[in-house]
This record gives C-alpha cells, structure tokens and sequence, in this order.
C-alpha cells in the first residue's frame, strides 16, 4: 500500500531545542537588574522600602500585557492565515501570561497591606488585571476540555481576539467605577531614580517572558508534530485504530 | 523593619513562580521528548 | 438540464475525491480515498461497520472536513469553497436532523425559508404530498415514528432539489412505498445531470438504480471490483487513470 | 447570496427557536422562577433593612438576569445537537453569521420575556419607586440584555459542544460581562435615584460601545466557532 511510504518521509524532526543561553541566563540578568535597582534607589519618601516591591510588580503586569497581546496578535493571524505555529504561539503565551497576571496579583496584594492596610482594594489596574486572569482562565480552560485540535485552535483564537479586546474596556469601566465612588489614587508617580530600575527590570523580565513563552513554544511543537507523526504511521500502518 | 518583610515575601513569592513555571516547562519538555522519542521509534518501525 | 450524462474527457464531474483522510481523534476514518462519479451515475457505497460509509458521505457534503487530501464537487473545491458547495449537495443522514418540538410542516417551512425558495408554500405542500405526509402535517416530529420522522427529511430534499445526492442507508426504516419515494428521488436528480452516492447494506433495494458498487475497508476503496450493471459511464477508465495518478502522490498529511 | 435571503434565514432561525421554546414552556417558566428565586435569596441574605437593600438592588437584579440567562444560551444550542439538526443546519446555503443573528434575536427575545417577568418581582420585593427617567432605565435594561445576550449566544456555540458544557459557559462568560455587569448596575441605580450625578449617560455609552463591539466581533468571528 503506498501509504506506508508516506509515513517513512514523514516530516524529519529531530529538534530539541533548550535555548539553553536563556535558561541559565534569566535568573542572572534578573538577579542584576534587581541589584541595580536595590543599589541605586533609596527609600521612598511616602512608601519608604516598600517602593521595592514595585520592581517585581510593575515589570510583571507589563509584561503579563505583552503576553495577551502576543495572544491577540497570535489568534488574528491564525484566523486569517490558518497556520497552527500562531495556535501554539498564542497558546504557550497564554499560558505564560497568566502565571504572570497571578503574580502580578498575588504582588499587588503584598504590596496593597502595608501601604493602603488592605489586602485587597478595587482599584482599576488591580481589578482588570483580575479580570483579565479570569478571562484567560477561561482561555486556557476552553483548550483543556477541547480535543480536536482544529477546533481547539479556531475556539480559542476566537476567545483570545475577544477576550483580549475586552482589556480596555474592562479597564475603562473600573476606572469610571472607582473615580465615580472617590477613593484615593494609585501610590506615586515614579521619579527618575527609579524610572531606571524599573525599566531595567522590565527588561529582565521581558528576557524571561521571552524565555517562557519560546520554550513553552517549542514544546507544544514538538508535541503536535510528535502527534502528526504518530498519526501519519497509524494512517499508514492500517491499523486505524492506534 | 515591618516594611522589609513585605519586600521579602514580594521576591520570594516571584522566584517561586518564576522557577516554579521554570520547571513546570523542563517537565513538559521531557515529556514531549519522549513522545517525541516514541513518534520516532513507532515511524521508523513502521518503515522497516 | 439534458437527461443523457455528458460523456467528454472535460467533464465537470459531480463528485470527485482524491487521497481523502479523515481522522476522528486518534481514528482514522477515511484513508486515502480515491472516487470519481460521473454525470448521471449513481453510486453504492458498502462495507462493514466503521469502514468509513457514513465519513465519507459526509465528507462530500462539507459536513465533516477534510484532514488530508482534496476533493470538488461540480468543481468547486472541498476545502476552499464549502460553501459553493453545500447548495449542490444534498445529505440524508442517519440522524433525521429535524426538531423534535415543531411539526412536520413547520420545520419544512423552516428548511424553504433556509433554503430560500421562490414560492415556500407550494414546495412544502408538494413534498408532503410526495413522501405521504400531508394527513401528519401538523403533527410535532417527536411523535412520529423513526421512518416517518426519515421521510420529513426525505421531503425536505425534495425542496431542496440538490444535484449530488448523498443518502446514508436510504432504505432503512422505509416501507415499500418509503423506498420507491428513495428512488424516485434519485432517478429525478440523475435526469438533471446530477448523481448519487448511496452507502446501503441492501443491495437488492438499490439494484435498481445503481449504475456500479464500491466497497470500503478499512477507510479506503477495495480495489479490483468491477463495474456493475447496466451502462457503466466512462467512469472506469477515467477512475483508473486517476487512481494512477495518486499513486505516486504523497498524502500529505495537512493535518490542522 | 442576496441580503433578503439572509434576513430570511435570521428570521427564519429565530422563529424556529422561539416556535420550539414555546411548545416547551417548561424552560422559560423554569428560568423565570430562577430569576425570582434569586431575588427573593439576596433578599434574605442582605436582612430585612430595607434601606440597604433598596441602595444594592440594581447589582442584585443583574446578577439574577446573569444567572438565569445563563441556562437559557446551552438549551439554545441543546436544541441543534438532537437529532443532528447543527449538521442540517450547517449545510444550508447562505453565511454563518446568520445562523448566530437568528439564534441572538430569539435569546433576546427569551431574556426579555424573563426580565417582564423578573422587573416587577424586584421592584414589589426591593420596595423601589419606579422613577420619572423610567424611559432610559428601560434603555439601560434592553442594551444589557443585548450585550448579555451577544456574549452568550457566541460563547454557548463553544461550550455547548465541549466536553465541560454546564462550567465552561460562566467560566468564559461572567468574565468577559465585568465592564457590562458595572456599567448596567450603575447606570441603574443612577437612575433609579433621579440621576443627581448626572453620571447614567456615561454608563449608557459604555454600553452602547460594549454591545457594538462584541456585537461586530461575534458576528465576524461566529464561523469559526460553529464550523469545527
């Protein structure tokens, strides 16, 4: 049966990429990022050390954002150019964005008891970031129960372009909510010399997110064409029932 | 002093994540090598 | 609309299938199915149970996509263009596809708005009267018998008039009269230069109007039968040569 | 495909949604009586003050439209998996975001009824004065519908079809209905206290973009959920 020597010329796999400068190198450009920040920014004159924490926070939901974009971005071009790679993309950067949203949360709300004495307040940016995690909760769920992956692709993508445009408007209507009901204000503006350990932070962890998402990437690759070959040889193989 | 146990627990709880994420996927890329690996076998199995 | 099939060597054939696979999870239903019907032909399909039949009608019908492979019905490609497809197309599946809490006349009514014919309550009331529906009319599908509830979707392939007529074991559940109304509804398609695809373990019923038999095993088409009957079309050949033509080609898996 | 075929076809779904809802009343009276139920459960969990309960009302009442018409969006596609009908339905001619209008108009249609239902009940229960802007607190009842019903129309074609039908609905749903959830509520109680902020036009252009939005959206993005 010729369809045996389809499976032979299956496609030729044999990547296993590690990105192995990126593994070890996240955990020291963070680690420098974090000292630089520590060294050259003195306490905060309302917040005082915990300002600190705003260098793990801040870069966090910065980059919890690019994530979902990349997922927004990712689920257009799988509905229009049908490629799974842009699946698998928006997929490994979902999942990567909500552990960071759950951080970021989680961050929030150490660094909300001692300044506001709460541990949680309905701020706008804290309340959207919520949201937001619940929605990609919902995302990443929706892949979970769905089998097939041509249908877990086009539900997903569908979900993601929704989901994703939903962020601003969420946003918007918090911050209406919250202006309409008179609370105070989020903490300080940053000044200058944190803007630079911020920003050296935020590129940390724009190296990490990098990190993640490209491994989780290559993974989820190298699972669907381990399963496309695994397919191929049951087709082949007459056995249809592999 | 109170104001550092603060800082402390906001960067431990990020290393957790971080490195907890960070194994989560060495996990997953060991499970897919290995189904990798299987794909492989059952193909070139299948060819001989 | 001539009742004699075309027989040129550029025909635009109803149905054409090339190196079609089709993966249920794991399973692969369909594996690489070579098929060509001709203009006026009426084709059974037979095999065993989870050979592929139903798939493989579904398939045809843009129900179901394609996991490898290609196909075009009246030229309009499978994958590309389903829904040019789907208004040539016609599929009596196993399931009724009605709704059980309307009468018969109501989701016939539903199917002529669907479908958007010119005068709605002339082609209901001709269906119901050509498949003996009119004293159950207004009664609610749930009510009704599994071979009755087959021929509300018998009738409402007969509003549709479709040119590939694609029928999942037409003749089960169906009186006599039940399968002259099948047959009738074939012969009608045939005369304007449409065709069928009949999956059927009853052979004796569909001997009549048959033009050849395929069977499939396992997801593909067993070779080595021959055409049967009465006035094989030029299909053999052209099925022949085409055959050859996929032999070398690779099935790409285009898996999504 | 001409335009008037494809009205037809949203005409035609909706009415043959609506035409199965009616025979089986069961449903609609069951949803309603959710509806009430949970009305009457806030009632009871907030105290009797009736002060407190009045100022919380608006949020009450949408979250009982919220969990009842929840129900309401997989028994609309419950519909189309017996008997096969989805594949019938899917092999009609014509555009798939017809298929999504007609089963919108005959939701809306369903969660209007309900809230006829269900409006009357919270006003006797939460002892509020129906107030002289009761025009635009109509307006603000029917574009919360809509974009309730939008999201849930589009978001059921998913969950009804996955293996998790009854969790994934609220889990994907409720999220994306925050922004709607808020603007309905305060817009509501605006104007049920004679909009003194002046703040209920606000809410009702959020609304009016949250519905056009999702609307356009789910319409473009419809074939994709209901072809796989």
């Amino acid at each position: 049966m010729e369809a045996t020597m389809d499976a032979a010329r299956a496609p030729e796999v044999t990547r296993r990429t590690r990105f192995s400068i990126l593994a070890w190198l996240w955990p020291v450009v963070l680690i420098a990022a974090q000292v630089y920040a520590f060294a050259i920014s003195p306490p905060d004159r309302d917040m005082g050390d915990l300002q600190k924490i705003m260098y793990v926070h801040v870069p966090a939901a910065w980059n919890a954002f690019i994530s979902f974009f990349i997922v927004f971005i990712s689920s257009i071009l799988y509905l229009w150019k049908r490629d799974e790679r842009h699946d698998l993309l928006a997929a490994s950067a979902a999942e990567v964005g909500a552990v960071l949203t759950a951080l970021t949360l989680v961050l929030g709300s150490i660094w909300g008891r001692p300044t506001w004495g709460v541990w949680w307040t309905w701020d706008a940016r804290l309340t959207s970031t919520a949201v937001l995690f619940l929605i990609f909760v919902g995302y990443l769920s929706l892949r979970a129960f769905t089998d097939e992956p041509e249908r877990r692709a086009r539900w997903s993508a569908a979900v993601g372009i929704l989901g994703a445009m939903n962020v601003p408007i969420v946003y918007m209507s918090v911050r209406w909510w919250r202006t309409l009901h008179q609370v105070q204000s989020s903490p300080s503006t940053v000044d200058s010399p944190y803007a630079w350990g911020l920003r050296a932070n935020a590129i940390a962890f724009l190296i990490v997110l990098i990190y993640f998402v490209r491994t989780r990437y290559a993974a989820a690759r190298m699972e669907r064409e381990a399963e496309q070959r695994l397919d191929a040889a049951a087709l082949a193989a007459g056995g249809y029932n592999a | 002093m109170r104001e550092w146990r603060f800082v402390i627990a906001a960067y431990v709880v990020t290393w957790v994540v971080l490195i907890g994420y960070a194994v989560r996927l060495f996990l997953v890329n060991r499970r897919v090598t290995a189904l990798h690996d299987e794909s492989v076998r059952v193909v070139s199995g299948a060819a001989r | 609309m001539t009742a004699a099939p075309v027989r040129e060597s550029a025909v635009i054939l109803p149905l054409e299938l090339r190196q079609v696979a089709r993966r249920f999870g794991r399973r692969w239903a369909l594996r690489g199915v070579n098929l060509q019907v001709q203009p006026g032909e009426v084709v059974a399909v037979t095999g065993a149970n989870g050979s592929g039949k139903s798939t493989l009608l579904r398939v045809a019908s843009t129900a179901v996509t394609i996991t490898a492979g290609n196909g075009s019905v009246f030229g309009h490609d499978l994958r590309r263009r389903p829904a040019s497809v789907r208004p040539l197309v016609g599929l009596l599946g196993h399931a009724p596809g009605l709704y059980d809490d309307l009468t018969v006349a109501e989701n016939l009514e539903f199917a002529a708005r669907m479908l958007a014919l010119g005068s709605p309550g002339g082609a209901i009331s001709r269906a119901l009267e050509l498949c003996g529906l009119s004293a159950h009319a207004g009664e609610r599908v749930r009510t009704l018998s599994s071979g009755w509830q087959r021929r509300v979707s018998l009738a409402r392939l007969w509003m549709q008039t479709p040119k590939l007529l694609l029928l999942d074991e037409p003749y089960n559940s169906f009186d006599d009269e039940g399968v002259a109304i099948v047959n009738r509804l074939i012969e009608e398609a045939r005369k304007r230069g449409g065709a069928a695809l009949l999956v059927t373990h009853s052979l004796a019923q569909a001997a009549a109007i048959m033009d050849r038999r395929v069977t499939l095993r396992h997801g593909v088409i067993e070779e080595g039968l021959l055409p049967q009957l009465h006035d094989a079309p030029a299909s053999h050949d052209g099925a022949r040569s085409a055959a050859r033509r996929v032999a070398g080609a690779q099935a790409t898996l285009e898996l999504s | 495909m001409t335009w008037r075929a494809e009205a037809g076809r949203v005409g035609a779904i909706a009415w043959k949604d609506l035409t199965a809802e009616r025979r089986t009343k069961a449903n609609f009276n069951a949803v309603a009586f959710l509806g009430m139920l949970v009305l009457l459960l806030f009632g009871f969990a907030l105290g009797p003050d009736t002060a407190t309960v009045r100022g919380v009302a608006p949020g009450i009442f949408w979250l009982a439209v919220l969990f009842s018409g929840v129900l309401a969006f997989n028994r609309s596609y419950q519909l189309e998996l017996e008997g096969g009908a989805l594949e019938s339905l899917l092999l009609y001619p014509g555009e798939r975001w017809t298929i999504f209008a007609g089963k919108l108009l005959a939701n809306l249609a369903f969660l209007l009824l309900v809230e006829v239902v269900i409006v009357p009940v919270a006003v006797v229960l939460y002892q509020l004065a129906v107030p002289e802007q009761w025009p635009r607190l109509l307006l603000v009842l029917f574009l919360g519908t809509v974009g309730f019903a939008t999201l849930g129309t589009f978001y059921a074609a998913m969950a009804s079809r996955s293996r998790a039908r009854e969790v994934l609905l609220p889990l994907l749903l409720f999220p994306m209905l925050v922004p709607l959830l808020i603007a309905a509520a305060e817009a509501s109680a605006a104007l049920l206290e004679g909009d003194p902020m002046g703040n209920a036009g606000t809410w009702i252009r959020l609304l009016l973009a949250f519905d056009v939005v999702f609307l356009a959206s789910a319409i473009l993005a419809f074939e994709h959920v209901i072809e796989v």
